[in-house]
C-alpha cells in the first residue's frame, strides 16, 4: 500500500512511538529484574521480612 | 502547694521516620510541676521523640493531649523547644534576636502555669550575657549563644520546655544556672521534657527510659509496602 | 499589621539587608543578563526596542530565581524553621510576609533598575513606563510562586537548580501576560488593561496558591 | 468495602498479579485491531492525505499525556489526605510513563507538523503547554530522584503535582493569547462527533489500546516501586543490626 509523498513522517512516527513503547517496558522489565535480584540477595543473608501474612491483614 | 491543672499525656505514640520504626505504642503523662527525663542509648528515639512532642514529626498513630492547656491551640503551641541548634540569626544584635522570638512566638496562658514573662533585656540579664546586648549575635561564643537561645524560653512563658541536651555547650556554671531556671519553671507550674546523658539534679522528676525491643514484633507498617 | 507580622517583616528585612547584599547581586545579575542578549541577537537598536520588554521580564524572572533558594533555607539551616513552625502562627501568613519581604528587598530593586537598563534596549519612554509598571505588579507573583520551589527543595544541600527547573513552568503564564501587557503598550495588538489586569490576576492567585502550597511543603519537610 | 481492601500493598500485589495477563493480552489485541484499523481501514483525509494516520498514535499519546497528569494528581491528594501508602506509590511510578507519552506526543505533533505546516515546531497552545507539561514530568520525576526518604519526597512532589495540575489550564489559557494553528477540537461538542466514522473508529480503538497499555505498565511500575519500598526497608533494617531503632519504654518516678 501507498503512503504518498510523507510516508517518511509517517512511518518515523510510528517507529519512535514503537521505541517509547519498548524503552517503557524495558524500563519495567529491567526494574523488576533489579529489584527482585536486591531481595533475593537480602533473603540470602537471611534479612526477610518477618511480619508474617496474617499480622498484615489486621495491621489497618 | 498548687492543683496539677495541666496534665501532658501521650498515648501510644508510633513514629517512623525514613521507613524505619523510631519507637511505638509510648505512652505517658506528665503533671505540671514534673520533669520526664528521656535517657537511652544513642539513636534511640529521644530526640525524635522531642521533636514529636514538638509537633514537627508527624506522628503514624497515637495523639498527644494537654489537658487544660488552651482550647483553640495544640499542644506544641504550649511547648518551648530548645534542641541542638540555637536559631541564632549572627547578623541581629543579641536583643533583636531576642525581640523578634518575644513578639513572633505566641505566649500561652493556662491555669496553674504561674511563668512570668521577662523582657529581653532582663532575660539576657539573668543568663549573664548582658554585657553583649547590643553586639551582633555573630561574635558570642558557642556558650554564649547557647545562653542567647536559652533566653527564649524567658521571654515568652510557655508551660512546656522540651530540651533535647540542655546541658551541652555549658560549662559547669552556666549548667547550674541552668538547673536554676529549670527548677524555677517547675516550680512555676511548668513541666519539661529532657532527654539527657548527664544526670540533671532536678526537684521533681520522672525517668522515661528508652530501650530496644525485639525487631520482629515492631516491622514497621511501612515495611509492608 | 499585628506585632508578630510586624517582627518577622522587620526581621526579615533587616537580614536580607545586613547579610550579603543580596539585593545588589540580584540587580547585577540583571544588568548581566541584559548586558549579553545584544551579544546573542546583534546591537540592531530596532530589533532590541521590539524585544526588549521581554528581555527584561527574562532577566527579571531569572534574577528572582537566583536569590529565591535562600528564603527557607537559611532558616532551616539554623533550625529557625522549627521553631516558626510551632510559634502558634498561622504558616501560610508566615511564608506570605517572609515573600513580602524578601520581593522588597531582591525583587523590588529589580523594578526599580528596570527604566535604567530599557535605555540600553532602546525602549521608548511610554514602553519603558509599561514594562516598570508590569514588572513592579508580576514579579511578587514570581517570588510568591518560587516559594513553593524553595520549601519543597529547602532541605536538599543544592537545591536552586532544582528550584529553577520546578518554578519556571509554574512561572510561564506570568510571563506571558507581563510580556503580552508590556507588548501591548507599544503596538497595541490589544488594549494593554486586558494582558495587565489578568497579571494583575494571576499575582493575586499566587499570593493565594503560593503560601498555602508553601506552608505545606514546609511542614511536611519539616522532621 | 472493596477498594480499602486493596489498599494493603500485598493484596494489592496479589490483586495485580491475577490482573495483569488479562490487561497485557486485552491490550495487544487492541492494539493489533487499532494499528489494522489505522494503516488499511482508515480512508485517506482530503485534505492532508496519508499523514493523517500519524493522527491514531498522535491524539492517544496526547490524551494519555493528560490522563496520566490527572492520575498523578488524584494519587497525590490521596498522599495528603488520606496519607494512603499507595497512593505515593502510584503518582510516583506515573511520572516516568507519562514523560513518556508526552514525549510521543510531541513528537509525533511534529511529525505530522511538518507536512502540514511546514514546520517541526510552532510556539501554539497545545504544543506548548504539551512542552511544558513534559518540563514539569521531569522536573518532579528529578525531585523524587534528589529526596532520600520516599515518604517526605513522595509529599514534596504531591504539593508540586498540585500545584501543577492548578497550573495547568492556565497555562492553556495563556498560550492561548497567541493563535492557534491547531483545529479546534472536533472530538467531544455537545452535538456529537463530527469527523467521520471511519476515522474515528480506528483513533477509538487506538486511545483504547494505549489506555490499556498505561494501566499494564502503571501496574508493573508500581509493582516494582513497592518491592523498592521493600528492599529499602530491609537493607534499613539490616543496617539497623541488633538495635533495630524500636524502642519500649517505661516510666517510672525517679525516688
Amino acid at each position: 500500500m501507498d503512503f504518498g509523498s510523507h510516508a517518511g513522517f509517517i512511518f518515523a512516527s510510528y517507529g519512535l512511538c514503537l521505541l517509547t513503547i519498548l524503552a517503557l517496558i524495558a524500563w519495567v522489565r529491567f526494574d523488576k529484574a533489579h529489584q527482585d535480584r536486591s531481595l533475593r540477595e537480602l533473603a540470602e543473608q537471611g534479612i526477610t521480612r518477618a511480619r508474617p501474612e496474617n499480622e498484615s491483614k489486621n495491621a489497618r | 502547694m498548687r492543683s496539677p491543672a495541666l496534665n501532658l499525656i501521650a498515648e501510644n505514640l508510633t513514629i517512623d521516620r525514613g521507613g524505619r520504626r523510631v519507637f511505638q505504642d509510648l505512652s505517658f503523662s506528665l503533671e505540671s510541676g514534673t520533669a520526664l527525663v528521656v535517657t537511652g542509648a544513642n539513636g534511640i528515639g529521644k530526640s525524635s521523640l522531642l521533636r514529636t512532642l514538638a509537633g514537627l514529626v508527624a506522628l503514624a498513630k497515637g495523639k498527644i493531649l494537654l489537658e487544660g492547656g488552651e482550647d483553640d491551640k495544640l499542644p506544641q503551641e504550649h511547648a518551648h523547644y530548645f534542641g541542638h541548634q540555637d536559631a541564632v540569626k549572627p547578623a541581629l544584635s543579641v536583643l533583636e534576636n531576642l525581640k523578634f522570638w518575644q513578639s513572633f512566638a505566641a505566649p500561652a496562658q493556662t491555669a496553674g502555669f504561674t511563668g512570668i514573662q521577662m523582657t529581653p533585656a532582663e532575660a539576657v540579664e539573668t543568663l549573664g550575657i548582658g554585657h553583649t546586648a547590643q553586639l551582633p549575635a555573630a561574635y558570642l561564643s558557642a556558650g554564649q549563644k547557647r545562653r542567647l537561645s536559652l533566653s527564649r524560653l524567658l521571654v515568652t512563658p510557655r508551660p512546656i520546655w522540651l530540651m533535647d541536651e540542655p546541658t551541652s555547650a555549658l560549662d559547669k556554671a552556666s549548667e547550674q544556672q541552668l538547673l536554676d531556671l529549670m527548677n524555677g519553671h517547675l516550680t512555676a507550674g511548668g513541666m519539661i521534657v529532657t532527654a539527657t546523658h548527664t544526670e540533671l539534679a532536678l526537684t521533681n522528676t520522672k525517668i522515661l527510659h528508652l530501650q530496644a525491643v525485639a525487631p520482629d514484633a515492631s516491622a514497621p507498617e511501612e515495611m509492608l509496602i | 499589621m499585628t506585632g508578630w507580622a510586624m517582627a518577622l517583616f522587620q526581621r526579615d528585612l533587616r537580614l536580607s539587608i545586613r547579610v550579603g547584599g543580596s539585593a545588589l547581586v540580584g540587580v547585577l545579575f540583571f544588568l548581566a543578563v541584559v548586558t549579553v542578549i545584544p551579544f546573542g541577537v546583534g546591537p540592531d537598536l530596532n530589533l532590541l526596542a521590539r524585544i526588549g520588554p521581554a528581555i527584561l521580564w527574562i532577566g527579571a524572572l531569572l534574577a528572582t530565581l537566583l536569590g529565591l533558594d535562600r528564603l527557607f533555607q537559611a532558616d532551616r539551616d539554623d533550625g529557625t524553621l522549627d521553631l516558626m513552625l510551632m510559634a502558634g502562627r498561622p504558616m501560610e501568613l508566615v511564608v506570605l510576609i517572609k515573600c513580602l519581604a524578601h520581593w522588597i528587598a531582591t525583587g523590588l530593586p529589580l523594578v526599580i533598575a528596570a527604566p535604567l537598563l530599557a535605555i540600553f534596549l532602546n525602549i521608548d519612554p511610554i514602553a519603558m513606563g509599561a514594562v516598570t509598571l508590569t514588572l513592579l505588579v508580576g514579579t511578587p507573583a514570581l517570588t510568591l510562586i518560587g516559594a513553593i520551589g524553595a520549601s519543597l527543595t529547602v532541605s536538599l544541600r543544592r537545591g536552586g537548580l532544582l528550584l529553577a527547573v520546578l518554578v519556571i513552568p509554574l512561572a510561564i503564564p506570568v510571563l506571558i501576560f507581563g510580556v503580552s501587557a508590556a507588548d501591548a503598550a507599544i503596538h497595541d495588538p490589544v488594549p494593554f488593561l486586558t494582558p495587565f489586569l489578568i497579571l494583575c490576576a494571576l499575582s493575586l492567585i499566587a499570593a493565594v496558591i503560593g503560601p498555602v502550597a508553601s506552608a505545606a511543603a514546609l511542614r511536611f519537610t519539616a522532621d | 468495602m472493596a477498594f480499602w481492601d486493596y489498599a494493603n500493598p500485598t493484596r494489592f500485589l496479589k490483586l495485580v498479579q491475577v490482573l495483569l495477563p488479562w490487561l497485557v493480552g486485552l491490550c495487544v489485541i487492541f492494539f493489533a485491531a487499532g494499528l489494522y484499523m489505522s494503516f488499511f481501514m482508515a480512508p485517506e483525509d482530503y485534505q492532508q492525505g496519508n499523514t493523517v494516520r500519524i493522527m491514531y498514535i498522535h491524539v492517544p499519546a496526547a490524551w494519555l499525556s493528560m490522563m496520566c497528569y490527572s492520575v498523578m494528581a488524584l494519587s497525590s491528594i490521596g498522599t495528603l489526605v488520606w496519607k494512603h501508602p499507595l497512593a505515593d506509590v502510584s503518582a510516583k511510578s506515573a511520572a516516568p510513563i507519562g514523560a513518556a507519552f508526552t514525549f510521543m506526543a510531541l513528537v509525533t505533533g511534529s511529525l505530522w507538523g511538518k507536512p502540514m505546516w511546514g514546520t517541526y515546531w510552532v510556539w501554539d497552545a497545545r504544543l506548548t503547554s504539551v512542552l511544558v507539561l513534559l518540563i514539569m514530568y521531569l522536573g518532579l520525576m528529578t525531585l523524587w530522584r534528589t529526596m532520600e526518604d520516599p515518604i517526605k519526597a513522595g509529599k514534596a512532589a504531591a504539593v508540586l503535582t498540585l500545584v501543577g495540575a492548578l497550573n495547568l489550564p492556565v497555562i492553556k489559557f495563556s498560550v492561548d493569547w497567541w493563535n492557534t494553528l491547531h483545529q479546534p477540537a472536533s472530538v467531544v461538542r455537545m452535538d456529537g462527533p463530527t469527523i467521520h466514522p471511519d476515522i474515528l473508529w480506528p483513533l477509538m480503538v487506538m486511545a483504547t489500546a494505549f489506555t490499556l497499555f498505561f494501566f499494564v505498565i502503571h501496574l508493573m511500575a508500581m509493582r516494582n516501586e513497592i518491592m523498592r519500598r521493600r528492599v529499602r526497608a530491609l537493607r534499613l533494617r539490616a543496617a539497623a543490626s541488633s538495635h533495630p531503632g524500636t524502642a519500649a519504654a517505661t516510666a517510672q518516678p525517679a525516688e
